[in-house]
């Protein structure tokens, strides 16, 4: 074996360490580590692992409620209650670095390692979305990228067996050649089936099982928190990470059998910094100690080095900690599931983390302190000066619209707004049986029925009195609004959440965050991301969705500069009863169609157009002040529109969000295929000329928060509109719906009265993505 | 009645099947894992879908040599009816139980969208309860169902009445636009010689409740059920 | 000994991935090409001399490794 | 002219289909295989003298039909 190159200043810069980290290093161990214990530190005290840079600001997000039963921080995942002794666990986690360098293998691990977080809670995944974001689609890289991410989670997933139930995509340029890969996955348990992630028992046996470890992804953790530049992409130690799925399906279904054997004393993935992370914070949750030998890790090549070994991201593998004097039950298992499997230490009382190789001490470090006492940094935050350009912006010179025709099909056509039925065609969102409202519609719906549950499925009887349950998913963030206003924005994506979540009929109970940034020494780009959190952290506690986990990825850049600050919130509600499960589209001619909410803000010089989708498209400006986010109306909005779906009122729900009101209703006129190629449209009268406005662009496009456009049959039309008044919620019909043969949507204002054919529209903005990727 | 849903390394559409069969239809329904060598007291085998062995090398490739698909030779020999829904219709092809393949799909990505059917025959116990100008509605999800034989098996399928649905589109009408994976003849499923054996690349098992958005599927399986109460050894 | 198969389409059988790559490869500006057929090619290391594994092998090829209905194959020994 | 792609995975590189293969070959009996590595075999017909053909899919192997991430390839002319 060669010798371990000697410490030296360089060794610890390319370790990702500063000195400073270095000398308390130095004086956390008491002397210098070795360079198998470097490689350990650079891990473990990366942004990645650690949050050295974004712990403090996480303080500040709402993590309790009623319903938290694991809390963010606690375990690898937090679980919600749901009600009749069934809990949930879902998580976001971001694989950008990675799906930069390899697109398809990138995002397939990526969602490979969110499912492995929720299934070593002990649940069982049961449905995954996404958000991704990429540069723009002229750009023959951005589509090289943009198919390969797809198809790299279509492959994981489809094959895994998890229906990806929805999500959301958008393109800019701030992306480009860094483009985001966000995954998030959700499970189900019973309460008495939550597993930990803490070495308890001293003495008890430590089991690897999955694939044998090679050198995979060497050191991912360190590499996700730097800059991606060209070099850091071509210089990325260690092979690429392949992903897979069917092992992983194995794997998952050979740990659900052995914690159902009570044999589990803790469990643990082996994600980012696979053997290391796994072992030192297992012990340091569990308060011990732990020790293993590296000889008897399953190993691909037989010349691989400790350091090697430790900080390999071979995917698809798990560390088990099992009650002494059960190991038969691992080996029974995982064999009767054809898995490699081996027993390689135990858990000690001494507080460190011991690794040895052939008996020979290669690492001696104190557990705990490497786990939890990572340096946390405050960083300096100041105010970015393009936004004294962004609030000097005025509509000025900007000329209103006189025909707002053809900006319309422009905007349904632009790819951030356009169908992604491209990409979820090709993820399968219908396995398992539970999706009810599958995507393109403003959250996915699922129910939860028996054979969601670890081990239900596999009993002899029927299902029996199993209290169903429907859940309800969105992922959103408008990233534009964002940078634009980082507080504002990233209050606006939880309001958006949780707008989606109404109209599907859901009530949100909690929610998972995944920021995305550039680089944090940077104290411009340290101001979004603080200005963000805060803005998350004020949104998720006024709709009583607490942070039950999430992830930070920072050093989102290219050469041009950092990505668009986006802070990606995906929220998940409760809906009582399936007579309430809401869809966007409309329903029945004759219809009342009504918009909740107020039509423009008064106070917003801008009206709604700030950092607008219409502003980019027709003016190429991606400037001005985005429309103000208020939370008090937002609740009020959604638990309104909820109280009237309910009530039996609403047919059907969808918000206005990126391309305003005029979108917003042409999204409505069109269904979901009702089969292959088979469109279903529907059209729509609609009457805003007692709507005060400046601008007709502002009226039609302008993206005013807070605004929902609901149908109802005619007899109910009038209670609700007065319900909702009373509630507070201004509510006012805007037109009816229309045929459906020659489906046209009609739009009349104070200025003049357009109209649209339904199925033009609807090719443009089907087919818009089907056609840049062609 | 009895049925068995096989369980292979990768399968996961299983206990999709089991919940239809069991909770929606309330029959007596069991895994069956790879590894057995028997099907037992069933008396009918369902192969699901899914990913048996990640798909790896060919789909359904691997699967067909595990022990339990020797059983369900001989159950199939012996008269028993076998349902395979894509990758048990793969596995069905593969084992040599149904004639043909299914490669690529031409599009070369993976389709997961509802389809329209129209059956070809009703003349098997996987269609015989379908009533006559029914087109049923149910989704696929799969990136290698393109079904492909060579001519003179092409002949002999439709000589034989064998082929049990084609994809079409709205209006019924047999069109290349319909055809969401290149098959030929728009094949979407087919049965054995003997009637015994089908295979169908759409999920019956999804589209079997109302509350997933449509419940065509159903008739498949009353039709499975139908036939199985009509057999001369079943009391 | 190390051994290859190399498994093709049959000719009489669509190759999608072969059809989709030769678009894709004039699209890039790349002319003159005529056809692609895409297979798969197994790199087996294994023991034995080569006539035995020449004999397990075609086995193996003949019933699993290949499809008869849609692939040829054939085996490559090298050094 | 006639052009072979042969693209395998890299050494390095975790090959799930190959290892799967490899674990159903010994299951189904066939026994001594210690290693299976699967890649593509791309047959392309194309017009040009040898050294066109091979500057040509040398480029585009380089940029689309090999992914350097995670595979070699080479080319073969034969006749
Ligand atoms: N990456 C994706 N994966 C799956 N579904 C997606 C994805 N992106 C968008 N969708 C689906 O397309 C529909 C519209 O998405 P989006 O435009 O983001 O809606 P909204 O503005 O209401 O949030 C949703 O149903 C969403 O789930
Ligand atoms: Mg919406």
């Amino acid at each position: 074996m060669p010798s371990d190159p000697a410490i030296t200043p360089e060794l610890v810069a390319e370790h990702n360490l500063t000195p400073e980290e270095y000398e308390g290093i130095l004086e956390l161990l008491g002397r210098e580590p070795n360079y198998t214990e470097l490689g350990i530190f650079s891990v473990m005290w990366s942004e990645h692992c650690s949050y050295k840079n974004t712990r403090a600001l996480l303080k500040g997000f709402p993590t309790q409620s009623p319903r938290v039963l694991v809390a963010a921080g606690e375990e690898n995942a937090g679980i919600l209650d749901i009600g009749d002794d069934l809990a949930i666990s879902f998580k976001i986690e971001s694989h950008n670095h990675p799906s930069a360098v390899e697109p398809f293998q990138g995002a397939a691990t990526g969602v490979g390692g969110i499912i492995r977080d929720i299934f070593t809670m002990g649940a069982r995944p049961v449905c995954a979305i996404n958000s991704l974001r990429f540069g723009e689609l002229s750009n023959p890289d951005v589509r090289r990228l943009f198919r390969g991410v797809v198809s790299g989670i279509a492959h994981y997933g489809n094959c895994f067996g998890i229906p990806t139930v929805g999500g959301e995509v958008y393109f800019d340029k701030s992306y480009e050649g860094n483009p985001l890969v966000n995954a998030f996955a959700l499970g189900v348990l019973r309460h008495d089936q939550i597993a930990r992630g803490a070495a308890k028992g001293v003495g008890n046996p430590v089991f690897y099982v999955g694939p044998a470890t090679g050198r995979d992804g060497l050191a991912g953790a360190a590499f996700a928190s730097q800059d991606l530049t060209e070099e850091s992409a071509e210089h990325q130690r260690g092979a690429v990470q392949v992903g897979d799925p069917f092992m992983e399906k194995l794997c998952m279904e050979a740990c659900l059998e052995l914690l159902a054997t009570g044999a589990v004393a803790g469990i643990q993935d082996m994600g980012a910094a696979g053997l290391t992370c796994s072992t030192c914070e297992t012990a340091a949750r569990g308060g011990t100690g732990i020790e293993i030998d590296l000889a008897k890790v399953p190993q691909r090549s037989p010349d691989m080095t400790p350091y090697e070994i430790l900080l390999s991201e071979s995917q698809e593998r798990m560390l088990i900690i099992i009650e002494q004097g059960r190991e038969e039950e691992v080996k029974r298992i995982f064999d009767k599931w054809d898995l490699p499997w081996a027993e390689i230490g135990n858990v000690t009382g001494t507080g460190q983390m011991v690794v040895k190789n052939h008996g020979q001490m290669v690492v001696d470090l104190p557990a705990s302190k490497l786990a939890d006492d990572a340096p946390i940094y405050h960083r300096e935050a100041t105010e970015p000066k393009y936004l004294a350009a962004v609030r000097a912006f005025t509509l000025e010179g900007i000329d209103d619209l006189d025909d707002p025709t053809a900006a319309l099909g422009k905007l349904l056509k632009w790819p951030t707004i356009a169908s992604k039925n491209w990409v979820y065609r090709q993820y399968d969102h219908m396995v398992r049986a539970n999706t009810m409202v599958n995507p393109g519609s403003d959250a996915a719906v699922i129910r939860i029925k028996a054979d969601s549950i670890p081990g239900a499925g596999n009993s002899k009887d029927g299902n029996g009195d199993f209290p169903e349950k429907i859940l309800a998913l969105a992922v959103d963030c408008n990233a534009t609004h964002v940078y634009l206003d980082p507080f504002e924005g990233a209050k606006a994506a939880v309001a958006e959440c949780a707008r989606n979540l109404a109209c599907s009929g859901a009530t949100p109970i909690g929610s998972t965050d995944n920021l995305n940034f550039g680089n944090p020494h940077n104290p411009e780009l340290f101001w979004q991301l603080k200005e963000s959190v805060r803005g998350l952290a004020e949104g998720c506690a006024a709709f009583d969705a607490p942070v039950t986990g999430g992830n930070v990825s920072l050093y989102n850049q290219n050469p041009e500069g950092a990505i668009d600050p986006t802070p990606t919130m995906a929220m998940v509600g409760l809906i009582e009863d399936a007579a309430h499960v809401t869809t966007q589209w409309f329903k029945d001619e004759g219809d009342a169609i009504i918009l909740l909410g107020e039509p423009l803000d008064a106070e917003d010089a801008l009206h709604g157009l700030g950092g607008s989708a219409f502003l980019q498209v027709l003016h190429d400006q991606k400037t001005g002040t985005p429309s103000r986010c208020n939370l008090e109306t937002e609740r009020t909005l959604g638990t309104t529109l909820l109280g009237l779906i309910q009530s039996g009122l609403v047919k059907g729900a969808h918000d206005c969000a990126e391309g305003g009101l005029a979108v917003a209703l042409a999204e409505c006129c069109f269904s979901e295929l009702e089969g292959r190629n088979t469109p279903r449209f529907i059209g729509a009268e609609i009457d805003l000329s007692k709507l005060k406005s400046e601008r007709l662009d502002a009226l039609l496009f302008g993206e005013t928060l807070g605004r929902i456009v609901i149908t109802t049959s005619e007899l109910d039309s009038v209670k609700a509109v007065e319900r909702a008044k009373l509630m507070g919620v201004p509510a006012r019909r805007i037109g009816t719906v229309g045929e459906v043969k020659g489906a046209a949507l009609k739009i009349k204002s104070t200025t003049g009265e357009w109209s649209w054919e339904v199925a033009r529209l609807h090719d443009l903005w089907w087919n818009s993505i089907d056609n840049a990727m062609a | 009645m009895k049925f068995a849903v096989l369980q292979f390394p990768g399968s996961n559409c299983d206990q999709d099947c089991v919940h239809v069969l069991r909770s929606v239809f309330g029959y007596p329904t069991r895994l069956l894992w790879h590894k057995e060598y028997s099907v037992g007291d069933a008396d009918a085998v369902i192969i699901p879908g899914g990913f048996s062995y990640g798909d790896y090398l060919r789909t359904g490739s691997i699967a067909r040599f595990s022990p339990v698909m020797g059983a369900v030779k001989e159950f199939a020999d012996n008269g028993g009816l076998v349902l395979g829904i894509c990758n048990g219709f793969q596995i069905l092809c593969e084992a040599g139980l149904l004639p043909g393949a299914l490669i690529r799909n031409r599009s070369l990505q993976f389709r997961c969208e509802h389809v329209y059917l129209q059956v070809a025959s009703h003349n098997s116990p996987f269609t015989g309860q379908i009533p006559e100008d029914k087109n049923l509605r149910i989704p696929i999800a799969h990136g290698e169902g393109n079904y492909f034989c060579d001519d003179e098996t092409l002949q002999s399928l439709e000589d034989n009445d064998q082929v049990l649905f084609q994809y079409v589109d709205a209006e019924g009408d047999l069109t290349d636009h319909a055809n969401p994976n290149g098959s030929r003849a728009n094949i979407a499923g087919i049965c054995n010689e003997k009637r015994n054996v089908g295979g169908m690349m759409p999920h019956p098992e999804r589209a079997s409740e109302a509350i997933l958005g449509g419940d065509d599927g159903r008739l498949i399986f009353q039709s499975l059920i139908t036939a199985l109460k009509n057999q001369p050894t079943l009391a | 000994m190390k051994a290859k198969v190399i498994i093709t389409p049959k000719r009489a059988v669509l190759d999608p991935q072969g059809k989709t790559v030769q678009t894709a490869l004039e699209h890039m500006g790349c002319s003159g090409v005529s056809d692609v057929r895409i297979g798969k090619y197994i790199e087996i290391e294994m023991d034995g001399d080569r006539e035995t594994v020449e004999a397990k092998l075609s086995e193996y090829a003949d019933k699993f490794l290949a499809n008869p209905n849609i692939e040829d194959y054939r085996l490559v020994f090298e050094d």
